[in-house]
């Protein structure tokens, strides 16, 4: 957006709504062996798809929780709302998972690569 | 009262109940529990004739969620011409969550049950009591006064009760069905409010990652995965839990820690806001397994969140189920 | 045969696919002129393509959204070298529409086709890392090819359009869509949140450059409105709620109570004789007064009355039968809700102009001989609380000496206000000094600026006049602050930066040039509607050059400065532009739906109902299946296909088309670690 | 003397001995579980026990076997064969009961059209040292399989527990051979191999559970359709507990992992159960095993009924293991006890 320059060490997955998310997708991508993960929504109130984003949000809510509960450093898993017109936001985001991930180094906890 | 006394009356609590509901024909089966045939277990039962009342029993061994077996995906509760039973029910309060949680998610029509409330007295923790015996047998378990009496071959032990309950019976505040007009006969709750301060989860939150990593990991790497947990749970009831699916295959089946990590943390996701705090899972795992950690932050989780707590009022929707404009993101990320 | 009877014959075979057999990917990685060849080396890209799985061809050209390139990839498809198309480059916001077209005229299934965003997603935002933008560009070709792997044809469903329009805003843009659609024959509701339609414009005195009086090309327009029976007027409502989606939205619209029978209210004006509430005049911006029962202004339409409820003491006297002959008034009046069914919205809600309170050098608010332009404006209306004499708050004398400031809370970067250019002002502050001294010619007039844009038809003449054959000062220099001398003059501190020097000038009067801004509530419209806005909190267009009037949600657009600053030109412009696409939409009578929508697996689904709940569109319902038993199913014409119902189920029972769970798991299992 | 005794202290000392060429398998205590673990420090081997939660079958037929691994390079497919497949294990401490699973499993997986040669493989490689037990538990019934607590004949070396030495008796070839490599193992007296003798009475006659099963596959043969199984199912979960914990048990499940975009993957065996709703699901969504009630019944028909149809013998070792274990206490002693109360049908009835 807008040529706002972030860390090229992203890959962007597309789908329809923050509300698409399966924790699936979350788990999966650790296990596979990404060192983390990010999901990003219209804002509340924004939603394209009116409420997909709350719907999500109290799925990542849990999941978050759960995480934190199994021990998975919660920087690893990061939800952010970012619009389509905030190039600037989530250039900033990108810059910060990037930096804490980096921090946490790589994601040796799931070691199954299947 | 001690706990024996309390037993004895449950016990009889439950006969009458059965005896009367069975020979007004109000309902077709009770199910309930009868003694097992082994130390530390009860032996879930359905009878369906007034002189086998006598069968039913309670003890703190009752460890079976009854509701399981209401669920669709066990259609044995059945007449001969495929239509349901009317079926009393002897519910402790977790039972009686359970029902009202399925029949939230249609699972049940609570028309068709009578829930025979019974103000449970508390479970105990067999793992507890095989760690504390070690490897002699177990020939007898009885309670007296409020202790656990432990008979085996050279051995006689006495345990003080409330040590050896399940955690979660020790935070429980839902020790009897909580009460719907019609449905409930028994002793039953009105209106339930659930305080919890989960003072008990301090410590465990405390902890770093890393050290919750390794806490889990050494709770959970002995799972064999045969899914005893899954089975006994009124909440599992999926026609094809998400480990077994393909198309694709989303996650591993192996007993490498990974794949078991996976299983339970998404296992916990799917409970959020519907576990009903058993702890059938834990009781019932052959590798001794204690989930309740888990069950217990699932209840938080909700309670803390949501401000829900599972099985309560057949009228208010699960966290999962709702949404809200309101709801706390204090975990969503934020600019600095 | 004959040659061309081949050719035809050739284009009309259609590809087909089951998804069974092998995918046979072709991609096709584009240069995008410099915009991805500059920063990675493409060839490199394909050498890298032609290596994953399933990949039958991989080709670079320089535009592939060009005819040529286009035809490139229709040539593969159609000599069966390939079933599934990947192009590397632009966003899927930008051409897949027209990559599917080109697999549609090639006669395969335009589903097959998936973009990856290696322009928007890679070489744009790492340019500076050409070598991280190499890996990335090449990740997110392998990604998309493993999804199109798992691509299968979905068939496209048609909805039927309501040719009807619902225009939120009735000020010149609304008003303008308004027409335009209505004469078209489309039913239009207008809904005006006011007591009449005209907005701003109505505030305006003459306009520029032509200084044409803006009341007399306005006000034949409002009537125009009223008049057109095609048009459903609904001043003094509001929209609470729309719901539905593109060809059929159904709007609530509530009536807020006028207290005033609209039907039985003459419009005579006698009530306001005897009316005892005297309180600030919004139309004028508080330089007049009116009562509690009111009409905004003279030429309002409807020219009904109203009663102002937040003022109004109840005392009873208009609704005496001696004042109110038609017997009028309703104080129990409540408010009116009605639906209506919309093919399409068009959102034309105007502005705000900026309030300068915040800006405490400039005395705005402290001071009475500071005001804004609007006030200005109002001032120097022959219809105005003055009568076009404009004198000044303090003494109600005419100012010898005004200076004006522009670029108020406009182009800043530093002390909040907003950072874009309001477009207006610069044209507005000379037209009102021109006036000023078209009445005294004597009077000094200063204009303090950054610089003047003056870029539309006949605006650089406009503005040379005005120095050259009115005599106006223009200054550049931005003031630091001005002060209160004696008499409530106004001395200003500033630096002259032409000459470099610091100056103080002593005025009557300082008008502020405020700019532009998106409405307060414009936020809300936005979650009513479900459309984004943009940073700067104008409504977001779909896409700056190509579809300006169009919003990223289907079936609603956008007219006038709620899109962002614009002059009336612009905005009757914008506005008859957005009436154009709506009608073009509605023209067709039925639109394409993408069948990106949830599918339930019957053997799957256990009939928890967790979906029921979790979809806003009402679309999935529990069903007894005479083999599944209790299920859900989905109501294909009501599912977005935003997927919160797949993305809580347990039994992954929902999945959504065009993003399915076994596309997703390729991707993921797709990317380079 | 053909019979040695190793004194309980010298178990570090055999340890020693072996595990150059062994993996040395013996009961460890792992959380609260005994299990068969491979020994890294002899000192944690668990002498004191009843038998391991894990039947000891997990050596040969382990939970997760990568069976092999495969890459494709264009149209070449390299594949990766497991390794350690001869490497040689000794199972220390094996119960006779269990000793006996490794019979009945090799029956299922060495004989026949297919073959499972990586499992016989690991079969051949394995050396049995068992110990027979002086104390079972009330749930063990190994009496009524013709089996009995101190049954040596399926082990390479047979152990007797006198409290504070073994006495030792070699009874394969493999076996006698080992134990002549252990030369410093000394000579038994004739006080230790009457005490062993008298043991074993004792053992024999401390067995309390006594099921009847002489007739149990004639009975069942004819009754498919009773409604005893209805009966007998009517408080099962569904959990795989028993069969999982079985040393009989054999299903597996093969599954393909692979990562689609990488051309490369594995096929990995885990173990089955047919108390799964999941296990005969057909392609069509039919399930001829849709409930319990099937289920439960194929458990006991396997065991009791096709078993010995295919190989002579019953599909139990009567190690109790399903008997403690099952979470609902659906207890496999009473339901044989009501399956031999189910009245003999006519001949005639079941001709038909």
């Amino acid at each position: 957006m807008s040529r706002i320059q972030y860390p090229s060490n992203i890959r962007i997955v597309r789908v329809p709504c923050s509300g698409r998310v399966n924790p699936f997708f979350i788990i999966k991508s650790l296990l596979r062996g990404w060192d983390g993960v990010v999901v990003s929504g219209c804002h509340p109130g924004d939603c394209h798809y009116v409420s997909g984003n709350l719907v999500a949000r109290r799925r990542f809510a849990i999941l978050q929780d759960l995480l934190n509960l199994f021990g998975i450093e919660p920087d690893r898993v990061t939800f952010m709302w970012s619009s389509a017109s905030e190039g600037d936001r989530f250039a900033n985001l990108i810059k910060k998972v990037t930096k804490n991930i980096k921090r946490l180094g790589p994601n040796k906890k799931f070691e199954s690569t299947w | 009262m001690v706990i024996e006394d309390q037993n004895k009356d449950i016990e009889q609590l439950i006969r009458d109940l059965a005896r009367k509901l069975l020979k007004e024909k109000e309902v077709d089966v009770i199910l309930g529990y009868t003694k097992g045939t082994i130390p530390l277990t009860s032996l879930p039962i359905v009878i369906d004739k007034v002189e086998d009342v006598d069968k039913l029993i309670w003890n703190n061994l009752c460890y079976i969620n009854l509701a399981k077996y209401l669920v669709p995906r066990i259609p044995t509760l059945m007449n001969e011409e495929g239509q349901k039973l009317k079926v009393g029910i002897v519910s402790k309060g977790c039972i009686g969550r359970a029902l009202i949680h399925l029949s939230v998610e249609h699972q049940i029509d609570l028309e068709n049950i009578k829930i025979i409330g019974i103000p449970c007295n508390g479970i105990i923790n067999r793992k507890k009591i095989e760690d504390e015996i070690g490897e002699r047998e177990i020939f007898e378990i009885s309670v007296s006064g409020d202790n656990i009496i432990i008979k085996g071959e050279d051995l006689e032990q006495t345990l003080p009760f409330n040590e050896y309950l399940n955690d979660l019976c020790k935070t429980c505040q839902v020790k009897s069905p909580p009460s719907i007009e019609n449905i409930c006969v028994g002793e039953c709750l009105e209106n339930p409010v659930i305080e919890d301060d989960f003072s008990d989860m301090t410590e465990f939150d405390s902890k770093t990652p890393e050290e919750k990593w390794e806490y889990i990991k050494n709770l959970l790497d002995t799972c064999t995965r045969c899914y005893a947990c899954r089975e006994v749970c009124p909440m599992c009831y999926c026609n094809l839990c998400f480990v077994d699916q393909n198309q694709p295959v989303w996650f591993g089946k192996t007993t490498a820690y990974s794949d078991i990590f996976t299983f339970h943390l998404i296992r916990a996701m799917h409970m959020a806001g519907r576990c009903v705090g058993c702890g059938a899972c834990s009781s019932v795992c052959p590798m001794g397994i204690d989930l309740n950690l888990i069950n217990r932050s699932l209840e938080k989780i909700a309670k803390e969140r949501f401000n829900f707590t599972s099985g309560i009022d057949p009228e208010a929707l699960p966290p999962m189920m709702a949404f809200d404009m309101e709801d706390d993101q204090e975990f969503m990320m934020e600019e600095d | 045969m004959t040659e061309a009877k081949k050719e035809l014959e050739k284009v009309k075979k259609e590809i087909v696919v089951t998804g069974n057999e092998k995918p046979q990917v072709g991609v096709y990685v584009c240069d995008c002129g410099i915009n991805i060849a500059g920063v990675v080396s493409v060839p490199d890209l394909v050498k890298y393509a032609e290596t994953l799985p399933d990949v039958a061809v991989a080709r670079e050209y320089k535009f592939f959204c060009s005819d040529t390139g286009q035809n490139i990839i229709k040539e593969d498809i159609q000599s069966g070298l390939i079933n599934r198309v990947v192009v590397a480059a632009c966003s899927p916001r930008m051409h897949e529409p027209t990559f599917r077209l080109v697999c549609k005229e090639a006669g395969l299934n335009q589903f097959l086709f998936e973009q990856a965003n290696i322009r928007e997603h890679s070489t744009w935002v790492h340019m500076k890392d050409p070598e991280g933008a190499f890996e990335a560009a090449k990740d997110l070709i392998k990604m998309s090819v493993a999804k199109a792997r798992e691509l299968k044809p979905l068939e496209v469903k048609t909805v039927s359009i309501e040719p009807a329009c619902l225009i939120i805003g009735g000020g010149i843009a609304g008003m303008n869509s308004a027409l335009d659609l209505a004469t078209e024959g489309y039913k239009v509701y207008l809904v005006e949140r006011t007591p009449t339609i005209g907005g701003h414009m109505a505030q305006l005195d003459k306009t520029f450059p032509t200084m044409d009086c803006s009341a007399c090309i306005l006000t034949p327009r409002m009537v125009d409105v009223a008049r057109n029976e095609n048009i459903e007027l609904l001043t003094y409502s509001e929209v609470v709620e729309v719901t539905g989606y593109v060809g059929n939205f159904e709007a609530t619209i509530m009536k807020k109570p006028h207290y005033v029978d609209q039907e039985a209210c003459t419009g005579c004006g006698v009530c306001v004789d005897y009316c005892p509430v005297v309180t600030g005049n919004e139309f004028d911006l508080g330089l007049a007064t009116r009562k509690a029962i009111y009409i905004p202004f003279p030429q309002a339409v409807p020219g009904k009355y109203t009663i102002d409820m937040d003022n109004c003491i109840k005392c009873g006297i208009c609704a005496r039968e001696d004042v109110c002959e038609p017997d009028a008034i309703r104080y129990d009046e409540e408010p009116e809700y009605m639906k209506v069914k919309v093919g399409t919205i068009i959102i034309a809600t105007g502005w705000d102009l900026y309030d300068p309170t915040g800006l405490k050098q400039y005395g705005y608010g402290r001071y009475p001989n500071v005001i804004d332009g609007l006030q200005m404006e109002r001032l120097l209306s022959s219809t105005g609380p003055l009568d076009g004499k404009p004198t000044r708050p303090s003494d109600l004398k005419a100012p010898h000496s005004i200076a004006f400031l522009q670029c108020v809370g406009s182009r800043n970067f530093r002390e909040g206000g907003n950072q874009y250019c309001s477009r207006v002002c610069c044209m507005y502050a000379t037209k009102q000094a021109r006036q000023y001294k078209e009445k005294h010619p004597d009077a000094d007039v200063y204009i303090f600026y950054m610089d003047v844009r003056a870029f539309g038809k006949g605006y650089e003449e406009f503005y040379e006049s005005a120095g050259k054959n009115y005599g106006i000062n223009y200054i550049r220099g931005r003031i630091a602050e001005v002060s209160e001398g004696e008499d409530h003059s106004i001395i200003i501190r500033a630096e002259d930066t032409l000459l470099q020097e610091p100056m103080e000038l002593k005025v009557d009067m300082f008008v502020l040039s405020c700019g532009l801004e998106s409405r307060s509530d414009a936020g809300e419209v936005a979650s009513l509607v479900r459309v984004q806005r943009s940073s700067d909190g104008f409504f977001m267009e779909a896409h700056p050059k190509l579809r300006p009037v169009d919003t990223l949600t289907e079936g609603i657009f956008i007219a006038g400065v709620a899109q962002g600053p614009k002059d009336i030109p612009d905005s009757v412009a914008q506005a008859k532009g957005a009436a154009s696409s709506a009608a073009t939409l509605m023209a067709k009578g039925e639109v394409e739906m993408e069948p990106f929508f949830a599918v339930v697996r019957p053997d799957r689904c256990i009939g928890c109902g967790m979906c029921v709940e979790n979809c806003t569109y009402g679309a999935i319902e529990l069903i007894d299946d005479r083999h599944f038993g209790k299920i859900a199913s989905i109501n294909q014409a009501l599912c977005k296909g935003c997927g919160a119902c797949s993305g809580n189920c347990r039994c992954s029972a929902i999945d959504i088309f065009g993003f399915t769970g076994e596309q997703i798991f390729s991707i993921i299992m797709g990317g380079e670690l | 003397m053909e019979q040695k005794v190793l004194k309980k202290d010298q178990i570090v000392k055999l340890y020693n001995d072996l595990v150059k060429d062994y993996n040395f398998y013996a009961p460890i205590k792992e959380k609260r579980n005994i299990i068969f673990g491979k020994i890294t420090n002899p000192e944690d081997i668990v002498l004191n026990y009843y038998n391991s939660k894990v039947p000891p079958k997990e050596i040969l037929f382990p939970q997760t076997d990568i069976l092999f691994e495969y890459k494709i390079n264009g149209k070449e497919i390299e594949i990766e064969e497991p390794k350690k497949l001869d490497e040689k294990n000794i199972i220390f401490g094996i119960r006779p009961c269990d000793a006996h699973s490794f019979i009945l499993l090799m029956n299922f997986f060495s004989q026949g059209e297919f073959k499972d040669e990586i499992i016989m493989n690991r079969r051949e490689n394995t050396t049995l040292i068992g110990i027979g037990c002086n104390t079972p538990k009330s749930t063990c019934f190994c009496t009524s399989i013709e089996g009995n607590p101190f049954q040596k004949e399926d082990m390479d070396i047979f152990l007797v527990d006198l409290q504070d030495k073994y006495l030792v008796e070699g009874i394969s070839d493999k076996g006698k051979k080992l134990i002549k490599r252990l030369s410093w193992l000394t000579d038994a007296t004739n006080a230790d191999i009457e005490m062993a003798q008298e043991l074993g009475k004792k053992a024999e006659e401390a067995i309390v559970t006594k099921i009847d099963l002489k007739n149990i596959d004639k009975i069942l043969d004819p009754n498919f359709d009773h409604q005893i199984w209805k009966e007998v199912s009517e408080i099962c979960i569904g959990c795989g507990t028993c069969s999982f914990l079985c040393p009989t048990c054999t299903c597996f499940d093969v599954i393909d992992e692979n990562v689609p975009n990488e051309n490369r993957g594995r096929r990995v065996r885990i173990w089955d159960t047919c108390q799964s709703c999941l296990y005969t699901l057909h392609t069509s969504g039919h399930n001829p095993r849709n409930s319990c009630i099937e289920r439960v019944r194929n458990r006991i028909l396997h065991k009791f009924c096709y078993y010995p149809e295919n190989y002579g013998m019953l599909g139990c070792v009567g190690c109790g293991r399903c008997v403690q274990l099952c979470p609902a206490n659906n207890d496999l002693r009473a339901i044989i006890e009501k399956i031999n109360k189910i009245e003999q049908k006519k001949e005639e009835k079941v001709t038909v």
